[in-house]
Formats: C-alpha cells, structure tokens, sequence
C-alpha cells in the first residue's frame, strides 16, 4: 500500500458498470495526480459519462476501486463526493431552471458549507466573485430557464469553480461555447492546474484535449485502449484510438455553376435579435453560419423554421412565399430543423427510438382515415438508423438510453427520412466525436449532392470550413461577412474575432 | 416604486380581485364594509392554510390531493380522543394532538413518496382513499356536534369585535393568526433556509437536486409531513369554527385549493410559486364563492359564474405568458 | 314467498353510508331484524351519487335479496333498476319518493308541501306574520328539498301576504360550511331579513353558527329539517328556533315491515295502522302510503329526541 | 413483436391482479359472484364509467387531465333528453323512435365535441393548464344543464331509448357492446394512427413535438373534442340506464375515471399508456366493488382497498423498474416551461 502522502489524489481500478445488460465500463483503471489535467476521450457512447458520473456518486458502480488520496471509497454519494473536493460539471448541465443564476452558482457552496440558513448577500456575492473569475456577464438575478444555452453552460462552469475544488470533472464543458469562452475556460484551467487542482477533461474537440491536458486516457466501448502522456498524442493517433481506424475529412467539392436557387430569404428581421439579413441559397449548395455568442444566429435559424416571429422580410423556397412563425408551414414547404438543444428540443426521451424518427414521417404512410401503414413506417426509419449508423442495441429501445451522439443521429433521421429541401442545421455535431462527426459531415456532403439545400450553424471552425461551400458571419445581429470554404482556419478565426 | 408588471400572475390576479369588488360595489355599494371584510378573513382561514400547503408541494414537483383526508382524519379522529378519553385537554393540547395525527399521516405520503419514489399524485390519490375510507370504516361516520369545552372555548375567542348599525356583531376570530403564522413559518422555511431553498432545487430538477448532493428523499418526506401537519391544524380549526366534526367534511375541497394556488401563479410543473400569489388565489376564490348573491347572481347560474371566474382568473395570465414566449421565440 | 323470517332478506338501500340520519334509520332496520328474525341489513354508496346507488341495487338483484326498502337519492335515476328488481320477483318498497313508477309501495312520512308548510306556519308565527325571509335546499336537483320550501313558500303567500321571499333558493350542496358561508352572505346583502329556512340536515346548524356570530339569534326566526343531534347547540342558544323532522328508525323499521306485508299477501289498506309512532292511521293514495311522522322539536322537548 | 413481450410489464401485473380478484370473489361467494345474473349485472355497471375512464386516458395521455367529462357528459344528456322529450314524444315507437335515438345520440355527440373543443381552445390556444380549465369548465357546462332542467330530471323518453343502456345485442348487454367498441377504436387510435402517435409523443415532450412540426395545437385540440364526445357517450349511456337525465349524475365517477386511468398504467404526466391497461384496470375494480357488496363489506372499506390497490400496484411496478416518477429520465437536462400550453 503506498503512503496517502504520495498517493495520486484519485485511483481508480476495475472499474465497471452494466445498465440493463448493457456494459457502459468494463475494467477501467487509471489514476490523476493533483495539478495535473487528464484527458478523456472516446468515441459517443464510450462510456466517458458514466465513468464521470460514478466519480460523483451520482451512480454507483457494480465492481471496482476507487480510492481519494489513498483513501478506499465506497458508496459514494455527490455529497461525499463534493465533500472531497470533486466538482462536476455535468455535460447536461444539471442546472436549475427555476432558480436565479447567483442561486444556481452559490447552492452548493451552501450546501456544502453545511448552513441551516441562507444569506442572500453571501450567495450573491460568492456568485458575482465567480462570474467575474470567467471573466462573463450573465445577470446574477435571471432565472437560469430563461438563458441561452451558451449562458447555461457557464453558470454550469461557474458552480463547479465556486467553491475549493481538489479535481474539477468537466464533461464536455465547451459545447456550447465560442472560441473567447473557450479560451478564458482552458486558461482558467491552467490557472487551477497551477493551484494543485486536478482537472479531468471531456472533450470532442482534440484541438482543446491537447492543448490543456498532460495525461490522455481513451475509451473504446467501455474499456480503456490507450493511455499516456499528452505529447506522445496528436489529433490523427487520438482518432485512431478512439474509432479504430482513420478518419480524414475531404474539403467540399464545388459547387456546380447552374445549381438553381432554392432558398431566398430578404431582409429578414426581429426587433433584438436580427436584422436586414438576406441571403440565398442553391441546391446543392452548404452555406455555414457562424459568429460569437449571442450574434442572432440561433434566433435566425429559428426564424427559418418558423419558431420564431420574424417582425419583417420573407423567405421564399423554389419561388415561392413561406408562411412566416408557423413551423407547420415551413416544414411543408421543405424546411427541416435539426434543433441545438437535442434533449429538451429534439427528443422523446421516453418514447423508442423508432417512434423519435418516425414520427417525421407521418404523412408520407398516412392511409385512409388517418390510419398509419406502420410496417412502411417503421421499415422506413430503421433503414434511415442503418443510413446514418445509429448504434443501439434494439430500435424499439428508449431513445435515452442512447450516448450522445447516435441521440444526434436519431434527430438528423427523423429530418432526413421526410426529405426535405433545405436542411438547417444548428451545432449538426455539437457532442458528437470525431468519427462520428466525420460521417455526420459525410452525411451532409451526400445530400448536398442530391441537390439540398443546408445551412450549417457551428461554432466549430474546421467544420464549417470541411463542409461549407460559403460562411456567413454575422455580428450583433447582422450578417457582416462572407467567406469561401476552404480559406485558412485564421483566416475565419480573425474575421469573427473583429 | 416600481411599474406594475403585467406578466405576472399576482398583478393580473390582484386586478381581477379589484375589478370583482368594484362591480359587487357597483351592484350593493354596502359590500365594503367591515361584515363582507370580516366575513371572507374567516372564509378564508382554512382554505389560506391548505392552500399553502398545496403550495408548497406544488413547488416540490409534487401534487397533492390527499391533504383534505388528512385534515378530517386528524381533525375527526382528535375529536374523538378528546370527547371520549380527555375532555379536559387545553385546545393548545387538542390542536398539537391533531398536528401530530395530520404529520403522522403525512409521512405515510412521504415513505411512498420519498422512499419508494413513486409519483405524488397517484400517491396521495390511493391515500386519499385510504385516509377517508379507514377513517369512515373504523375511526367513526357519526357527527360529533358536542365538542370539547376547549375546542367550543377557542372557536369564541376573538382577535377584535365589532357592532354594525344595526346591533348586529361582526368579530374576527383568533383563529386568523394561525394563518398569520403558517403564512410567516412557510415563508422563513421557503425563502430563508437551505431546506426551504431544497424544495425550489427539487421543484426545478430532482436529477439536479440528487448529483449536487441534496438529500431528496429527506427533503421529501419532510414536505409531506409539513403539509400533512398544517392540514391537521387546518381541520382542527375548521372543526373548532364549525362546532362540529363531521367526517364528511373537508373532502372534495382539494382541487379547488390547488386551482386556488395555480391561479397565483405557481405551476404545476413545478419549481415556482409564491405566498403572495397563493394568498391572492384564495382570495379571489374566497371572495366569489361568498359574493355570488351580493351580485345579484341567480343560484342556478351560479356555478357557472365560479368556473368563468376561474377560467377568467388563470386564463389572463396564461394567454400573457403565452403571448411573451411567443413574442421572444 | 319464503316461509320462515330467517330465510328472507331485505336489503334497505339509502342514499348515503354513514350520516347521522341514515345511522339513525339503521337502528329501525336493525331493530327490526332482531324483532323478527329476518336477515334485514343497510348499505349505501360511500358517495352522494344516484349511479352509485343504481350499482349497488344491481348488486343486491344479483346476490338474490327478497325485498329491497329504497331511498333513492334521485328517483328518476332508480326507475330501470328497481324494474329489473320487480321484474325479477323482488318487493320493492321506497322511501321519499312519492313519484316513484317502480315500486310496490312508497312509504311517505307525511306530504312534502304539507311538510313544508309546517315548518313555514312556525317561521310566520315567530316573525309575526311579516317581514323578508330566505330558502335554503340542499341541492337544486334535491326533489323532496324542493317540494318542502315549495310548500312553504305557496303557504306563505296564502296565510301570510305579508311577509317576503328575498332571494333565489339557495344552495348548500348538504354542506354545513356552505350552508354557513351562503347565509353570511344572505345577512349581508339582505340586513332586514328576518326568517331563514333550512332543507339539508346540516342547513340550520350552518345558518345557526352564523346569526349566533353576529348575535342576532333573539331577532331571527331559523326552522327547517334537521336532527337534534345536529342542530342541538343552537337550538340551545336560541340561534335555530326550531326544527321538524320524521324519525328515520321509525320510516326505516316502517319500510321492513312493509315489505314483510306485501311478501306476506298481506292487504294494504287506506286507514290502516302499521304499529308505529306517526303511521297509525296511514293515507292511502295509489301506491303512495301517507304517515303524519313528523315531529316538531324546539329547545323546549328536543331532550325527548336524543338522535 | 411477440404476444409475450407486447403484454408484458405493467399490463400483464394488471392482468394478474384481475384475475386474482376475480378468483377470491367468486372463492368468497361462489354461488353468489359467479351466477349468470352477476356477471351479466356488473356487464350493465361498468361500462357508463369505463368510457369516461377512457375519456380521461386520452386527457392524460398528453400529460394534461379532462375533469369536466362529468359535466359534459350530462349536459350532452339533457339536450339529448330535450330531443327525445320534446321532439319524439314518450309515445314514439318504432323506425320513428330509433329515428330520434339516432338523432338525439347525434346531438349529444356534437355538444360533447363543441364542449371538448371549448377545452380544446381554452388549453392549446390560450394556454391554460388543463387541470384548471377543466375544473372551471366542468363548472360552467354543470351550470349550465342545472340552468337548462331547473335542477330536476327529463324523463319521458320513447321506450326504445332504454336499449342503449338496458338491452341486449346477440345476448352481450349493449353498453358492454359499446365500451368494447370504444375501447378498440381508441386503442387502434392510439397505436395505429398518426394522431394516436402524436398525442403520445406530444404528451412525451411537447416541445420537441413542436421542433418536429407536428401540429400541437391541433393536436391538443382534438384530443379535447375526442374526450368531450367520449363522454357524451358515457352520458348517453347514463341516460338510458336511468331512464332519465339529471344535471348531478355520476358526479363520483370524476376521481373514479382518474384513478382507473391511473390504475390501468396511464402516467399522468403523459406520453405513456396502454387501453388493454385501462380495461383490466375497469375490471378490476369492478369485480372488487360487486364482490365486496355481495359480502356486505361497508362501501368505504371499499374506497380504503381501492387506494390500496393503487398504491400496491405502485410499487410492484416501481420495484420493476416502471419510472414514471416526474423528472427522471435520465438525462436530467430540467424540462424547459411549457409556454406552448402542454395543459399541465
Ligand atoms: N441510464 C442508462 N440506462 C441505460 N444505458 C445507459 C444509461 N446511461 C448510459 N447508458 C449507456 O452506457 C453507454 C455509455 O454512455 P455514456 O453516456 O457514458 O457515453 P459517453 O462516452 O459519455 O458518450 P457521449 O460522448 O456521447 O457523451 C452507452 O452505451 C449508453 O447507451
Ligand atoms: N425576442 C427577443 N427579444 C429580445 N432579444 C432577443 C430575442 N431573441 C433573442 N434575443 C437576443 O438576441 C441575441 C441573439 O440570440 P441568439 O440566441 O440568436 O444568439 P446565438 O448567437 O444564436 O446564440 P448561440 O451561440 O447560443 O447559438 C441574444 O442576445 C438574445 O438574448
Ligand atoms: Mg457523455
Ligand atoms: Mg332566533
């Protein structure tokens, strides 16, 4: 047994867990040493969040060690977790949607502290230092429900950095962040790194894992396949780990001079949001949307789809007026939307995951009197999981029980199966790895080739600039530049920095 | 001061309950006065105390409907106990034996609730049930219409006392600080205290609540217990004003007090909920259920003036959130 | 019909379980069961509902009682029924329900508007023949509550042109706390009324509880039907004036016997005497028989009715 | 899928339970609870509150709840009544009597339907949480038939109105007939139809429902109008079984609707629910309640072993891992507030 003094501050040996038969970790074993930022990376579904969850004792695990600072830990719970010293900040948040942004930051800081009682003024105070820290301007007295997604993710971060930490668990903290946030959060880790805090990454985007992390641990279907030294990694030998074969991304390929105009929008504006925003769109044709946080890009998608009111302008499709607000409407006129927010907007958690894509394709298997042809229906949609490669154990399965990314997939099936005219698509792979990422992208290149139309909403530069035959950039609102796929990451990288 | 915020549910409430009593001023320019005030203060005691217990419970994420079979149990079953083994017991006594009986009865809720992790509201459908049909089978049916000295001595004491023109007597009871003081104790517990914040946390997420490390099943139980031990101190009250402890009673009143909590504005998906609001709701309920006549409303219709005021009541405010969320997308 | 008494069943269905009047009517059917011998016994719904009534008559058909002795909370409801009931050989005697089609008999304390008029006679004594007075029913869909204040109501403007109805009837939904809640409300939109008349048992204790509060007991005059039991403390105080009512044991006990008569071939006859209090010289009026059952309790004699 | 997995779970638990029941009853009173005469009398009693069981299912099904069937269901009676009174006359006999039968179901149908969209408008338009909007409803539309009566009962009708609910089709009792009918159409409704479909992935997630442009507003609505006529239905069926139409009819069979759904597996928070559930659930209760009277058990015991049985099956499902329980789904990123008036 080694001495608690040079005991890594966590160790975790065998560590497995099976839900209803399924093995989400199988033998996982590594340990993390204070200061240091290990990395885990895997592909959806690899079991990263499990094991992050069991770190929490949010679940338990079914065999297996886990040890704080020498120290045997059994039945943990978040309590005792949190007591020594582990943070989390979940990949779905798990915010509280009711309560202020100062209250959902300082909670467990008050929780922790043991008080009977609460003091306002200390919350507050505890919650202002934090946001401050980040360096972000959220409104302490908002009410978290109320908040973009990217704010969300924030005050997610804010909570776990509010109080003492010894290992902060960030699953996936950027997804919904842009390249400033992303920025000041990999330099606060370094700063909490310095501190002696041990951080444990979650991240799709490789560029970031490299950057900050010193230790890389790979899942592979619940089981470690690589573990070491960050710099023995890069982004090609991670992917191999992590899918077990390569994968490259093919630029776009051109677009054809005479592909004819499918989508026309003019002067498209909302009081707030967005305003005089015109653009076109061709078949066939890829067209990125990208700009910082809060620059309208979601609320113009929406607009699109009519899930929002535009207050003027108009979008036409093949020529003709699509009813504004109404999303019924747009999606008859052949405009599909594949949400940002896949688990409060995209899915049916409950329901299986056949009934999540077919219930896109109703109409197309109506028979008489509203009588649904349901083997049509049902073959139709699990042809659409086998296009896009949705892993799941059956299809009659709830759809939660899904990692990530196949949720993902499932969405893009349900819209794909109605084949529409023009896709739009906000974070198409937000949480979604690598290798699925790339067939996501393939995915796309595949239908712009049948001639759709889609609009890419991403953050993520590379993407955009692997599948986009034009990027639009917008600030504050307004579209204030336009760019060719295929220019140099920095180069798109200072036009939305500016 | 600042502007009067139409979107929410107390304000549009408030003036529903503004314009309601202007028109019964309209219509009988005698209904302000101290009679109609006193009058629906008294109406109003143990519906206020339901109603924030259902709050309460609505805040949790939960539902309850089993509080009105909680409160006559407690309510019939101390009676009981008085009349036939302490007929001396002080009413400070009677009314914490049937706190006591209304918690124990509450945490029956809770333990399913908490510890088995079943649903509240088919929970506390079964153990309205249950509660009712135990107490009817096996506590008693009869009416008890002698009661206790001590209860008859309570229900006569008075926090003021008045002569109208006509000699006649208007008084509020001192019953009325007892929902003063659940009103105070809700609000410090809710506002002021981890507990109380818990019960928001829950309210918004349970999944959230349970990775932070709020003890759930704690939390919970304590919930149920609270609201079963303010429905025995509602139905020890209503018993006491009443003279009488009629097992019948109390039940059926459940989801009108929930509608009374949801017209101020709580929701019934959880996490938001005020007293103030709670306090409006039964007001308004309160005041049209006593001022149907004073409008000159026949009998006949008058049950369709009550469902138009409560679809009045919390149609405003829903069609103005609906019409916000629609503005901002 | 069966021979001996153990052998016969009569079930006596009321309108609900477990209120003080029915647990009063139900000492009359136990009474007489232990008089006869007869497997006589009580049930009703555990709710206020004519269908749960319905069902449970269905249930008693299906289980093969001899007789059925039926207060039926709505009487319209129980036509298809209780003609299954006879269709199926059973006796069926009701009880309150004078328009009843299928029934062998329908045992009436006393006539309902006569009733009515009773109480009202005593109002107009106590208010001296003047001044505004209030009804309350139970239900507006209560039949019998209606025909009470009906009664009243025609008798007053007969004998007493004097006095005034102020307002509509009012309804307590057989709720002491509406009944209470309705006549605060009542006081203060009309301050000079003077008489106040209940129909529900629990009206007057409701309608008592609130002249006492204001302390106006000596300047109203409060009837209507009710038990002792319940309207006792206010009779006491001289916040109810009086009260009227027909002992349930007696109609229940009344009902058995019958159903024993008509089982038996025995004739039933105008004048006759059943043997009980208030049913000795009994109407007989196509199938309805009319006691004279009623009986007028004020502070005075309600020691001599401790139910 | 096959026969075993397709019952399995909750559905099949409720199967036992029923069976159970029934067992013990007829093992109580052999004689008595398996005659013909009681199987045929507890035929002719469950049916009027299986279909206002089945009116709140469909409620429930989208997480919203429909307390006014009662209402609605006496109201759509008087008028039918007021048709078969006023019109026909109690002498009508024959094609002419079944002629206004015809026509009187017809114009309860249509007050079912205009009252359910009434409710349909006041959730999915403006938004009213439909545990409130029913509860005011029910009110207005009880109001209203006290109004229209008087508060006394219609009665008067031809004599072939009792068919409905007294009469016998091929020997099965025709409320039986009807509320097997009934109970088919909703559950082919509900697992064949894209409106049946809907309705449960609406009561899922409303607002991925509305992400998946489905209509939800119509949605709503019709599943409104579709309870309102179910209950029109049970009300005819309440009118011909009692030969009358009353506007305090049935006014237990509210909670007894909600707890049969309830019973049967329907989550009330929506999205999850089987008919096949509902049925065993009916019958459940109504083996309990006949068997329970035959033996003379107090009818308030009767409410203390309903509850019981409801929580009973509670935990066996939970202990089966049946999580219906409100915020548990896995990922528990907190449901944002329905501004789009699911009807909670
Ligand atoms: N509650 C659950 N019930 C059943 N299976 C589950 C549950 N949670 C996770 N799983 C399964 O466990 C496996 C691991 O899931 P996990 O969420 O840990 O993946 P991940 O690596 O975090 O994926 P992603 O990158 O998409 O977030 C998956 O196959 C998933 O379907
Ligand atoms: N209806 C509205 N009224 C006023 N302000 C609005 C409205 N809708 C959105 N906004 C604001 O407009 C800005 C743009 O919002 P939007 O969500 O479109 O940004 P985004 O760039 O798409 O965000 P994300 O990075 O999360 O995708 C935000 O500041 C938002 O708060
Ligand atoms: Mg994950
Ligand atoms: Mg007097």
């Amino acid at each position: 047994m080694p001495a608690a003094a040079d005991a890594p501050l966590i160790a975790m040996r065998g560590v497995t867990k099976t839900y209803s038969g399924i093995t989400a970790l199988e033998d996982v074993g590594f340990s993390i040493a204070a200061g240091e930022a290990v990395s885990l990376a895997g592909e959806n579904g690899s079991g990263k969040s499990t094991l992050i969850k069991i770190l929490a004792g949010v679940e338990q695990r079914d065999s297996g060690e886990i040890s704080f600072g020498g120290q045997p830990q059994n039945g943990l719970t978040p309590r005792t977790a949190a007591a020594a010293g582990v943070k989390v900040i979940f990949q779905d948040f798990s915010l509280f949607p009711n309560l202020t942004v100062a209250e959902n930051i300082g909670f467990s800081a008050e929780l922790g502290a043991g008080h009977r009682l609460v003091n306002r003024g200390r919350v507050r105070a505890l919650a202002e230092a934090t946001l401050q820290r980040l360096g972000v301007q959220i409104d302490l007295d908002a009410r978290v429900e109320s908040l973009p997604v990217a704010h969300k993710q924030l005050v997610a971060i804010c909570r776990a950095l509010a109080t003492e930490a010894r290992l902060i668990i960030m699953d996936e903290p950027t997804t919904a962040l842009t390249g400033r946030e992303v920025a000041t959060l990999l330099g606060i880790i370094r700063r909490l790194k310095a501190d002696g805090v041990a951080v444990l990454f979650v991240s799709h985007k490789l560029a970031e894992v490299l950057e900050v992390c010193e230790h890389v641990v790979v899942l592979r279907n619940g089981r470690k396949v690589a573990e070491g030294p960050a710099a023995e990694f890069d982004q090609a030998k991670l992917t191999r780990h992590m899918t077990g074969r390569d994968v490259a991304d093919a630029p776009p390929e051109a677009l054809p001079p005479d592909a004819p105009l499918l989508m026309a929008v003019r002067g498209l504006a909302k009081a707030g949001a967005f305003a005089a925003v015109d653009f076109d769109l061709h078949g066939g044709e890829v067209l990125g949307i990208s700009g910082l946080l809060g620059s309208g890009r979601t609320s113009l998608a929406k607009a699109l789809f009519g899930l929002v009111i535009p207050d003027t302008g108009s979008v036409r499709v093949d020529g003709r007026d699509v009813a504004l607000g109404d999303p019924l409407a747009a999606a008859h006129a052949g405009i599909g939307y594949v949400p940002e927010d896949r688990l409060t907007e995209g899915l049916f958690l409950t329901q299986s995951i056949l009934r999540n894509v077919g219930i896109g394709r109703l109409e197309a298997h109506g028979r008489a009197a509203g009588v649904l042809d349901l083997a049509g229906l049902w073959a139709d949609a699990t042809d659409w999981l086998k296009r896009l490669a949705v892993k799941a154990p059956r299809v009659t399965a709830e759809v939660r029980s899904l990692s990530g990314g196949n949720q993902q997939r499932v969405v893009l099936a349900r819209w794909l199966s109605r084949s529409p005219r023009v896709l739009v698509l906000n974070g198409p792979s937000v949480g979604v790895d690598v290798g699925s990422k790339a067939e996501i992208h393939g995915i796309i290149r595949e239908l712009s080739a049948q001639g759709l139309g889609v609009i890419v909403i991403s953050d993520d530069l590379p993407e955009l600039l692997t599948t986009c035959h034009r990027i639009l950039v917008m600030k504050d609102g307004r579209i204030t530049d336009e760019l060719a796929g295929g220019t140099a990451e920095a180069d798109l990288a200072r036009r939305l920095a500016s | 001061m600042k502007r009067l915020d139409f979107s929410r549910n107390e304000t549009l409430v408030a003036l529903v309950i503004l314009g309601f009593c202007a028109l019964a001023t309209i219509s009988d320019p005698s209904f302000l006065s101290m009679p109609t005030l006193t009058d629906l203060l008294r109406g109003g005691i143990v519906l206020g105390i339901f109603a924030v217990a259902a709050m309460v419970v609505l805040v949790s994420g939960g539902i309850d409907v089993s509080f009105t079979a909680i409160a006559a149990f407690a309510m019939y079953s101390t009676t009981l106990i008085l009349v036939s083994l302490a007929p001396g017991l002080p009413w400070p006594l009677a009314f914490a034996l049937s706190v006591g009986i209304g918690a124990a009865l509450g945490a029956i809720n809770g333990i399913f609730i908490a510890f088995f992790g079943l649903p509240t509201l088919i929970v506390t459908l079964g153990t309205l049930s249950i509660f009712r049909g135990f107490l009817l089978t096996f506590v008693g049916s009869k009416l008890i219409s002698n009661l206790p000295q001590s209860m008859r001595d309570f229900s006569k004491q008075m926090l003021f006392r008045g002569t109208n023109a006509d000699g006649s007597f208007f008084s509020l009871p001192l019953a009325f600080l007892a929902l003063v003081g659940v009103v105070v104790l809700t609000w410090f517990i809710l506002n002021r205290t981890l507990l109380g914040r818990s019960i928001f946390a829950i309210g918004g997420s349970v999944e959230s609540a349970r990775r932070i490390g709020v003890n759930v099943r704690a939390v919970q139980f304590f919930i149920y217990v609270y609201v079963g031990a303010l429905a025995g101190l509602a139905g020890i009250i209503h018993a006491s004003m009443a003279r009488v402890a009629n097992p019948f009673d109390l039940v059926g009143l459940e989801l009108s007090v929930i509608a009374a909590v949801v017209l101020g504005g709580a929701r019934l998906t959880g996490g938001v909920g005020t007293l103030t609001g709670t306090l409006l709701g039964v007001t308004l309920i309160v005041l049209v259920r006593n001022s149907l006549i004073v409008i000159g409303i026949p009998s006949t219709w008058q049950s369709v003036a009550i469902g138009v005021l409560i679809l009045v009541g919390t149609g405003l405010p829903a069609w103005q959130a609906k019409r916000a969320a629609a503005r901002a997308g | 019909g069966p021979s001996l008494a153990a052998d016969v069943t009569i079930a006596t269905v009321v309108k609900i379980a477990g209120i003080q009047w029915f647990n009063r009517m139900e000492e009359g059917v136990k009474k007489y069961a232990a008089d006869t011998g007869t497997k006589a016994f009580q049930v009703g719904p555990a709710q206020a509902d004519p269908q749960q009534q319905a069902a449970l008559i269905e249930d008693m058909i299906a289980q093969g009682v001899n007789a059925l002795a039926v207060v039926p909370m709505s009487p319209e409801a129980l036509e298809p029924v209780l003609k299954r009931a006879m269709d199926a050989g059973i006796t069926v005697v009701t009880h309150e329900a004078a328009a009843q089609q299928n029934t062998t008999y329908d045992l009436e304390a006393f006539v309902n508007e006569d009733f009515g008029a009773n109480l009202m006679e005593q109002m107009a004594t106590c208010m001296g023949g003047e001044g505004e007075y209030a009804v309350f029913v139970g239900s507006l869909t209560s039949q019998t509550h209606n025909q009470w204040v009906d009664g009243a109501i025609a008798y007053q403007k007969a004998n007493y042109p004097k006095m005034t109805l102020v307002g509509d009837k009012n309804e307590t939904f057989d709720d002491q706390q509406k009944a209470y809640e309705k006549a605060q409300e009542v006081l203060r939109a009309f301050p000079n009324v003077k008489g106040l008349q209940g129909s529900a048992s629990t009206d007057v204790a409701g309608i008592g509880l609130a002249v006492e509060e204001r302390g106006i007991g000596d300047k109203t005059c409060v009837f209507g039907t009710s038990l002792p039991s319940i309207a006792g403390q206010y009779l006491e105080t001289g916040a109810v004036d009086g009260i009227g009512f027909w002992d349930p044991s007696v109609a229940g006990y009344a009902m058995n016997k019958l159903a024993q008569m008509v089982m038996n071939g025995e004739a039933v006859t105008d004048g006759m005497d059943l043997g009980l209090p208030g049913y000795e010289k009994v109407k007989l009026d196509g199938k309805v028989i009319y006691g004279q059952a009623w009986v007028n309790v004020n502070k005075a004699n309600m020691a001599e009715y401790p139910f | 899928m096959s026969i075993a997995a397709r019952f399995a779970g909750t559905e099949a638990r409720l199967a036992v339970i029923a069976v159970v029941v029934f067992v013990a009853m007829a093992l109580l009173s052999p004689d008595r609870f398996l005659s013909v005469q009681n199987l045929t009398s507890m035929a002719f009693q469950f049916p009027e509150f299986a279909i206002l069981a089945l009116a709140t299912t469909v409620a429930m099904l989208t997480g919203g709840i429909d307390l006014s069937v009662v209402g609605i269901a006496n109201l759509s009676a008087i008028i039918a009544a007021t048709i078969l009174i006023q019109i026909a006359g109690p002498a009508a006999v024959g094609p002419d009597a079944v002629l206004w039968l015809a026509a009187s179901m017809a114009a309860a149908l249509v007050v079912g339907a205009v009252a359910g969209l009434f409710n349909g408008i006041l959730i999915a338009v403006l938004g009213l949480p439909a545990i409130l909007a029913t509860l005011g409803s029910g009110l207005i539309f009880t109001g209203i038939a006290v109004a229209l009566t008087g508060g006394s009962a219609m009665m008067g009708f031809p004599a072939a109105t009792a068919w409905l609910g007294n009469g016998l089709l091929f020997g099965v009792p025709v409320p039986l007939v009807l509320f097997a009918v009934l109970a088919l159409g909703i559950g082919f409704l509900l697992t064949r139809t894209g409106f049946g479909l809907k309705i449960q992935m609406f009561g899922t997630n409303p607002l991925a429902a509305r992400f998946a442009a489905v209509n939800v507003t119509s949605v709503l609505i019709r599943v409104y109008v579709l309870s309102g006529m179910l209950a029109a239905i049970a009300g005819m069926v309440i009118m011909s079984r009692a030969n009358s139409a009353k506007a305090d009819y049935g006014s237990s069979y509210i909670l007894l609707a909600v707890l049969i759904a309830v019973l049967g597996g329907v989550n009330p928070y929506g999205g999850y629910g089987k008919i096949i559930g509902v049925v065993l659930a009916v019958l459940s209760m109504q083996f309990l309640s006949s068997g329970l009277n035959m033996l003379q058990v107090s009818n308030f015991a009767r409410e203390l072993i309903w509850g019981s049985l409801l929580i009973f099956v509670m935990i066996v499902n939970s202990k089966t891992g049946f999580g219906m329980r409100r915020g548990k789904p896995a990922p528990a990123r907190p449901r944002p507030e329905q501004s789009s008036g699911s009807g909670r």
